[in-house]
């Protein structure tokens, strides 16, 4: 942290290039605005930012109790950053069970600051503290700032007379204001949300926005903070940003696509962690001809695309790996009858209920080959939250240009995580050029496009082109019932052929570094990020690694194998035991070894940096 | 932005079609003597009348002898998974309001693996015509006992008589307020034409309960009641406004005793006017469920349209909330979705 | 052969339990305020006093905040996956009839994914207590509508409302003749108390419906019948044997019009002997289905035991095939099994 | 075919080393019927046999057609086979539909058998005949014999006079004698059995067996038959002997276990072409404490075996691909409470519905993969349908044993085909040893067995082991739900390590020849027959070819490795496009190359010599 040292008017300011804030509380504390909002004026004021949100189990646990805590990461810099951070160099600790559990994680000697009065007797208890740890001096590590936090806010709040319950509620924004303090951000973009958000509850905005101005001036008054640190803007690419979470993107990005093939969306889907949102998020934009569909269950979510996507609309369903597991016979039935519907699954941690609030990777072999038969589909993953946009975008792309399904794997990580994204101009985005057969001419259900393999797209309500379609294997051409031996082998095999085809419509992959050498990192889909961050480090260091991130999983892209031939060791770093690796051993024989941490949360980039080094 | 597209104008020209119209090249593959070949017959026979151009009709089935329904059939058609079909016609229907959504499922595909789906399409009152064959037994996989077949029946998978008692799907439409209910059977070929014309013609859920005899895994399942012999006496046939009398000699009817049905012997003090008449268009479904229940020999076994009311239909509301959404929003516009919220320049 | 075992002598004596004996050493981890919890305390106050040693209880669950309850419970316990509850107790129960057999579900979990299976356990009327916490949201998952939310529900999902008509979950039981059903709501204690004992002593299927108050995404959606102040007049307790009254002043009740319930108000000319009296143990159960309809503002919300019948339930007709079968054949013998059919020597 | 000519009182008998049966007509003509009488008969004569149903598409076709043609396919042999036959010599062709669909397979200058009075014009035109093939010479290059088999038949039981559709009926019973003179076999069997089956039937036993009788002795007088075959007792081991089918001996197999084991069997199906038999089996010996539940789906079959299984029975459920799809979640939440739980799964065609009542071997990948999150589960697979009974014993063995799901992986081929099955002798079975958990002391529903890695079986009803599991993560050892990251990545890696585990408790591969050399042929499942009867083949002419074939799937034996490591090239032929040969290349890094075949039909033994004879 390179930090460099000015003049201000009484206290210092100290430049950092990044710092790594995470804010935690109870579940009622409302850490998830706080951090949203130090996010979003953050972006705003011109940082990179990356952002881990960490929630509770499901289940709403007791207030105090370390289940319930929740927590918000933010990493902020004025260099481009790919992830949220690996150790948090500030915890806001709102009671005792937030420090507990995010203690492990924190800097050596990094800043702590903890609401005192939330450290009752009961609270350490609930916490399993036996003594207080700001009294016992098993802090002394850190830069501990204690702070009575609710009896300030509660004072702040006087003028308001609020029930005492009411103005404890503000007592985030009093910290959030705090912190805008410390890190030399303006007020205003919260102070605007609060006015918008409770517009029909002045009470509510009064109080919030005294709270946040309170925090802010305590802190610039206290002697309790000595200096307060700034954080540049960072140098990203000329354009327009917003803060965006991964899920977000993923809906923009299908709406996005079903705006460039002039086709309605309609999207079938059950609720489940962490795919929700974009449900969530797909039913507020009915005017763009979305159609959303809460099914009874997944396999009626499968049913219902499948029936849009005949009757010529992008059909889309939404899930996590419990629900793919679900529909994975009706995903075969799209596959025989070979119709575009795009199955996005935002994985967690697995298997069965597993960890149904973390992150994993662990359902990519399901995509491949969770199904009865030979029954190949195409598969795409995004790198990161803003990336959800193009390979939701894209998904749709292949899946209609050749006529099949297509996984779209994203994880809890990339899903609620965000970052700055440069927001595309419409008109660049590519354009997807659905065409309906219409004409009787030599029309035949399962006769093919030459170079993708696809079969027409023949909508009913078109006359002349009535025609069957089913589960069944299908005769070549005419898609009539067949149980002929020989068609059915040409069949299976065209149908791998079509996915394979695929490859001829993906870019290749790029090396992100030398074009060969010593060690090659192979990712996918959210661990882009961390990887990227430890190999540009090491090739800093004038280490030969160089690394590749597949964004496209099934087929791979045709360069693959030429690129993986190039490095004499292999490693991939998956949040599973070892699933991409598992393919690509068997695809190109390479000996490529694993890195695999299946514990719910994302690479650290120092774990990459050693592991990677114990191969260099 | 739905599908209607402007098909209809150069659509088949509607009065035109005759039943050889809807004829599919595919040879039927049911066994000889299966009751299937009537229900396609009077379907057949129907199609032409409904004043629907041939390419806006969907045939929608699962797995099952019944589900081979679509392949005969010159339209638009949708051989699906087992008990899902009215999953897939659900997203047809949503899709595209347009069309003209069929259901041809089995006891088993229906009531076992597809209950739920059953349920739901119901109560969602999505515009399906919902035809089940009940043959109660599983055919296609050559006769284990089904949701529908009666306790103690022994089949293959049974050989000491089945355990679970059957399920009325009567019964279950009505729970979850089916707007449409009726009852016809594979050898009464005319009830059977007219039951189909008024499924079709009813705007949101139809669901048909067709007594199918499987000639071959359950021979005469039905012929007791639909036998020529004694089909008046031991069937009646609801229709709506009329008063409900049966027998050869329509000298038997229905009366409410308190909250039961009994069946009432006319003459001697009993007449017409004392008998129950048929309201099928009763908002409360709860007489329409008593008389599903009715059962041979107690009772006679019912027939024809049990409820048919009008309801917003499930695509109906959603088309809805689309428009209404433009109307109040204007037609999307990417750009400023994309742009929305808090945003900044970088130069 | 069945797992019956010995257990019952070396087990837990029954008399000496308390209530403590049920808690388990998890914590609760529902919101405070949830109606989980009193739902919870009145079960586990209802344990001890059934006679069935600890040991022999299994309380197996779906997904949902509600299919936590397992954990709170010092028994055996499944907490299984989404919709599935009602088919782990099958198997458990089938495979020993010995087991006190329990499933804790919610709206989602059993009328949405887990539909089919809710239908089949009880038509196939095997010995479990089925009870439901309807709070008319997926609380798990943070806020969607249910198959019981009303119509037009605005939620996270539906931001302009819901457009499918909700699912009444005693009819549906009632359709596929459940030969226990009750209903209940988590802040009338004793009530409850008391529907949970009975549907725990019923052999067969016993259905509970609980009215259960999500105070973070559904809060009060009960209340306008639920609290205190109207409770009396809003919603009427059915009790066998009795006529049906209710109102703080006990002063209206239910008739019968026709095939139709009316709520009558007593005096002048109406008094008790003109009212229903409730038999829950009716064979018929059309006017239970009637009463189960009945909702505010046009009805009480009718509570408590709406059906109690009995029918041989599924276990036991299995069991009875497994010990019919040695009566007939003698008990299995392997080898006679493995040369059965025609047999050649080779030397 | 070794021919030995000797004399016969009037007719000729040639002696045959092996001969290839098959018997084919309509639906209606009981073929199923006559083939399986020809088989046991021949088996209790002391042949080695092995047959092929082919069923006609699940739905019954109009008479005569050619969707409606039903065949059976016997081979008989007097030295030990392992195959149906690749080309039938003799057929027996009962209508113009049967004819034209059977001759493609048959060997030329074979014996073609046919009733000439199906042969009306109705029938060639249903047959897609323009001209009677009879007549037209177009089977110029076959011993046709034609036979006015229908009014032979009906004159043989004017006696009786029957309806004439009635007697008509039993003209397949004259077919079967015929050919019981041809072959030289004993009419008695089949008298015996017609006597038995239709004991209540006066009428009908008269019938057949006249019919029986009846064609025998014409046979003996005709002119047509010049000449009479004699097939040989074969050289089987010494033991007791049955005729039985794969489906037969997977549901002997599970119950055998189940009193090896001593606990009861508890069966939950959906019926589903080809499983559907082994439910009906098992529903006949509910006096072995056999309970079978007919589910309402798929799903709920594997719950109610999860329940029976925690109830602590050997719990058991069978399906085919699709329902293997439906119940893949449900799997999941076994592997995670790691309860026993058997699932059969009787492959057939895919994907999707796809071919029904057709073999494949496509569902390997699915049973390793097709679940959310890292699901390790065991699979075993029979090679022929005789050692299914040792299989499905097996699947229950390594189940409780390691307290895990096993997948026991059959065909159509396995689960319809038969062969002689020397009898087992009971004692000899060996045992497996249920441990229920008893003790409250130290019991922790998580707590392992060293060895296996097994966690205890701990049964509804034990006093003091009350104790609760499900879907989601586990704390080691407690059981507690924990949503611990390194608890998580532990828990994840030991499940891995209980599957890897099995492999110190499963015989280790045994090849099939000289343990090194130049191509290694590796298979699995139904495919031993003709690989083995290939490569034994090849090696009479001195190759240097060898074979394995794998019943253990996962984990592989501990010794594949080192096997495979022998040879210069690795042939893994398959039905399905590559399967087991990508978790080989994956595994073991071996350029392992495929002969696949996706046509609903078995491996022929000349296609396979073929293909391997390429890479010698
Ligand atoms: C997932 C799945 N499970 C099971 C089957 C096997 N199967 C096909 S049809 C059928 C039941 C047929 O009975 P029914 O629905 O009554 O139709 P019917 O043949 O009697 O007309 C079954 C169990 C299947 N095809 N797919
Ligand atoms: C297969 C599967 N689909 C979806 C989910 C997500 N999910 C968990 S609980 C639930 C619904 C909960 O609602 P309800 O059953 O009413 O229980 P409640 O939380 O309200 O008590 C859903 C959709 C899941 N866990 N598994
Ligand atoms: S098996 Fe039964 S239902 Fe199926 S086609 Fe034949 S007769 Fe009809
Ligand atoms: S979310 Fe609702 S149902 Fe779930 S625990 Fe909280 S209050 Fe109870
Ligand atoms: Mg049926
Ligand atoms: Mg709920």
């Amino acid at each position: 942290m390179a930090t460099v040292e000015t003049e201000d008017k009484e206290k210092q300011v100290v430049e950092l290039e990044n710092v790594t804030i995470r804010f935690a509380g109870d579940s009622g504390d409302g850490m998830q605005l706080t951090g949203s909002q130090f996010t979003n004026t953050s972006a705003i004021f011109g940082n990179d930012i990356s952002t881990l949100p960490d929630f509770p189990a499901e289940i709403r646990a007791p207030a105090g109790s370390i289940p319930g805590v929740s927590g918000f990461q933010i990493n902020l810099s004025s260099r481009d950053i790919r992830t949220p951070g690996d150790e948090p160099n500030v915890l806001v600790a709102m009671n005792p069970a937030a420090l507990k559990v995010n203690l492990p994680d924190m800097e050596k000697g990094g800043i702590i600051i903890v609401n005192s009065d939330s450290f009752s007797d009961l609270n350490l208890k609930k916490a399993g503290y036996e003594r207080n740890p700001l009294e016992d001096g098993s802090l002394a590590g850190y830069r501990v700032i204690a702070i009575p936090l609710s009896d300030l806010n509660a004072n702040a709040l006087k003028s308001l007379n609020l029930a005492k319950k009411e103005a404890e509620r503000c007592k985030n924004f009093f910290a959030l204001g705090m912190m805008y303090w410390l890190y030399d951000r303006p007020v205003e973009p919260t102070l605007n949300w609060i006015q918008e958000k409770f517009q029909k509850k002045p009470q509510i905005v009064a109080a919030n926005s005294l709270a946040v101005t309170a925090g802010y001036n305590y802190a610039d008054t206290t002697e309790l903070f000595t200096t307060h640190y700034r954080v540049r803007k960072a140098a990203l690419a000329p354009g327009k940003y917003r803060n965006i979470t991964g899920n977000e993107a993923t809906a923009l990005g299908f709406i996005a696509a079903s705006q460039a093939a002039q086709r309605p969306l309609f999207y079938a889907s059950y609720p489940i962690t962490p795919a929700s949102d974009i449900l969530h998020e797909l039913s507020r934009h009915k005017n763009f001809g979305v159609k959303t569909l809460q099914a009874e269950d997944e396999i009626a979510a499968m049913g219902a695309a499948i029936g849009a996507a005949f009757a010529g609309q992008l059909a889309l369903t939404g899930t996590s790996g419990p629900g793919v597991a679900l529909k994975s016979e009706a995903i075969g039935l799209a596959v025989m009858t070979e119709l575009p519907v795009v199955i996005a699954n935002i994985q967690r941690g697995g298997p069965s209920t597993g960890l149904p609030t973390k992150t994993e990777q662990s359902d990519l072999l399901q995509a491949m080959f969770g199904r009865n038969g030979e029954c190949p589909v195409a598969i795409v993953a995004p790198a990161s939250p803003a990336d959800c946009f193009q390979m939701a975008f894209e998904a749709f792309r292949i899946a209609t240009q050749f006529m099949t399904p297509v996984f779209y794997l994203s994880d809890g990580y990339l899903g609620n995580g965000s970052e700055p994204w440069k927001i595309p101009v419409v008109d660049e985005l590519p354009r997807i050029d659905v065409k309906f057969a219409t004409s009787p001419e030599g029309f035949h259900p399962y006769l093919r496009d030459e170079a993708t393999l696809a079969r027409p797209w023949a909508v009913p309500g078109t006359p002349g082109l009535e025609h069957r379609i089913g589960g069944l294997e299908k005769q070549h051409i005419t898609g009539n019932v067949s149980y002929n031996p020989d068609n059915h082998d040409f069949m299976v095999r065209l149908r791998a052929e079509k996915i394979a085809r695929v490859a001829n419509f993906i870019p290749e992959v790029e090396v992100f570094g030398k074009p060969e050498g010593k060690v090659l990192v192979v990712g996918w889909g959210g661990t882009y990020g961390a990887i990227t961050s430890a190999v540009e480090s090491l090739q800093r260091k004038g280490r030969a690694v160089s690394s590749i991130h597949l964004r496209y999983l099934n087929p791979f892209p045709k360069n693959l194998g030429k690129v993986l031939s190039r490095f004499e060791k292999v490693l991939v770093p998956e949040l599973n035991l070892g699933q991409l690796r598992w393919l690509l051993r068997a695809r190109y024989l390479v000996d490529a070894v694993g890195f695999n941490k299946v514990k719910g949360l994302p690479f650290k980039i120092s774990e990459l940096v050693k592991e990677i080094e114990g191969l260099l | 932005m739905s599908d209607n597209g402007d098909s209809s104008d150069k659509g088949t020209a509607v009065l035109e079609l005759k039943r050889e119209d809807f004829v599919s090249d595919q040879e039927t593959r049911w066994c000889p003597g299966c009751g299937d070949y009537s229900i396609l017959a009077q379907t057949l026979k129907t199609l032409p009348d409904l004043g629907i151009p041939r390419e806006k009709f969907v045939f929608v089935s699962g797995i099952g002898c019944s589900s081979r329904f679509p392949y005969y059939v010159n339209t638009y058609g949708f051989h699906g998974i087992h008990g899902r079909a009215p999953t897939i016609a659900t997203g047809i229907k949503a899709a595209n309001p347009d069309l003209s959504v069929w259901v041809v499922t089995g006891d088993g595909d229906a009531l076992s693996i597809g209950g739920n789906h059953f349920m739901h399409a119901i109560r969602r009152n999505i515009d399906i015509n919902l035809i089940l064959f009940n043959n109660r037994i599983y055919g296609l996989t050559k006769g284990q006992y089904s949701p529908t077949s009666e306790f103690g029946k022994k089949t293959k998978s049974t050989p000491y008589g089945s355990i679970d008692y059957p399920i009325n799907p009567l019964c279950v439409a009505l729970a979850n307020e089916a707007t449409f209910v009726a009852r016809s059977f594979d050898v009464d070929v005319k009830q059977l034409a007219s039951v189909i014309t008024q499924a079709a013609r009813h705007k949101g859920i139809s669901f048909v309960e067709v007594f199918q005899n499987c000639n071959i895994f359950n021979d005469g399942a039905f012929k007791h009641f639909t036998e020529r012999e004694f089909r008046e006496d031991r069937t009646i046939n609801l229709e709506h406004g009329k008063p409900m009398i049966f027998g050869k000699n329509r000298d038997k009817g229905l009366r409410l005793d308190g909250a039961q049905l009994a069946v009432v012997q006319l003459g001697n003090g009993i007449n017409e006017s004392d008998l129950l008449v048929h309201n099928a268009e009763a908002p409360d479904p709860c007489l329409a469920f008593m008389l599903a229940r009715m059962d041979f020999p107690d009772f006679p076994v019912p027939v024809g349209v049990f409820r048919s009311v009008i309801k917003a239909t499930y695509e109906d509301l959603m088309e809805e909330q689309v428009q209404e959404s433009i109307r109040r929003m204007g037609p999307g516009n990417l750009e400023t979705l994309l742009s929305s919220g808090d945003t900044w320049v970088v130069n």
